[in-house]
């Protein structure tokens, strides 16, 4: 399987032990758990088990053929997360850097806002409070419909 | 037929409970939103704003006017934010 | 240094240990040595030894404050490298996914055609032919002078 | 004045020599050129196609009509293929 959902942290770097083999170009992307307001004690991610991990595998496949890759990684948490730790990456290996960086960008796109995860702040007094979508998250995926293939 | 409604984030919050098993005979999605939502309060505040929900039948998205087909599961959930 | 060039191989994984404290997105690019003629023995890359650090340096900063980045790296090898190594890396880290997409693909873009190295082919018959540099880099490099900043 | 003339891949190959220390009253790179290319067969096919030549001054890129100023060190090389 080359999209894993977990509770357990990850270890970006050793994701990528070899990864890629015959490629000319690999992005990565790794998001990390902000505090913005700087009174948050954690992020809890909802998924839909069954779902996400068939979704996520499909659209990985979806970005191998549209953008030719020789390989691909989504690894994606959710359950309780601390300030600091990576929520989630994704790895893409193409021959050419415009192929691995258009793929990377496409794969997050559709995981912002199609894959099925769902972000609640919890604040240190106890708040929890749903994140809410973005529009701009939407219209990040739109464009890929316009753009020739 | 008898399918299981899934529900997530705040639907799953408001509705009060993860998933159920229903009886319906509903045509679309949206047919068996409009029998959820007369279920009591708890759905009907669930479903008050359907511009805030999201839908996936047997775990594929599709939109309310999706017809329900032989659905298994049908799950509610707001726009998603992974990444 | 956020910028290094080194004859020794490195490994990505390594260079990104405690990189990005504090970012929200963290964008990594390896370019990796391809044979896409299958006779090819290795790939030679000259540099400008003082220009080179310099010029890594002073993009790297210029990269920082236009996306408003964290955190960067730039490790980019010279010599003698041989099919399957990886021949430069760039690391971003910054708040926001969009700034550290665009900041690693800035990077690239000026590391492709403004950056004093050369490369040169060397087959297994022992031939060594420079590589072309290509228009399209050099029109990669230009859409960021358009950009509004 | 004096300045260190660099070469880089197939201009350094073309010269013979990786750099040169030369005597020089140029006004531009432009100039330099000219005088550098009038020294022999090898540093004439080095800059017979000037539009396959790039120039730095003191380690900065700069075009073919930059003044010398009082440079140190000039180099010329072809377009770079790094990345």
């Amino acid at each position: 399987m080359r999209a894993r959902v977990q509770t357990q942290p990850f270890d970006p770097a050793a994701e990528l032990e070899g990864f890629g083999a015959g490629a000319g170009a690999i992005v990565t992307f790794t998001g990390v758990v902000r505090d913005d307001t700087g009174s948050m004690a954690a992020l809890e991610l909802e998924h839909y088990p069954g779902m996400t991990e068939r979704a996520m595998e499909g659209h990985g496949d979806t970005a191998a053929r549209r953008f030719d890759l020789i390989d691909w990684r989504i690894v994606h948490r959710h359950g309780r997360l601390r300030v600091g730790e990576p929520i989630m990456m994704v790895a893409t290996a193409a021959r050419h850097r415009q192929a691995a960086f258009q793929a990377a960008d496409f794969l997050m796109d559709w995981l912002k806002s199609r894959a099925p995860f769902w972000k609640r702040e919890i604040g240190q007094d106890g708040s929890a409070r749903w994140v809410a979508a973005k529009d701009s998250d939407e219209a990040a995926l739109d464009r890929w419909q316009a753009m020739p293939r | 037929m008898t399918v299981d409604v899934l529900y997530f984030a705040w639907l799953r919050e408001r509705v009060g409970i993860p998933r159920e098993r229903v009886e319906t005979q509903a045509a679309t999605v949206r047919d068996l939103v409009t029998e959820l939502a007369a279920r009591d309060d708890w759905h009907a505040a669930a479903f008050a704003d359907m511009t805030a929900v999201r839908c996936a039948v047997d775990q594929e998205l599709v939109g309310l006017d999706a017809p329900l087909g032989k659905a298994r599961e049908v799950a509610f959930f707001p726009p998603m934010t992974g990444g």
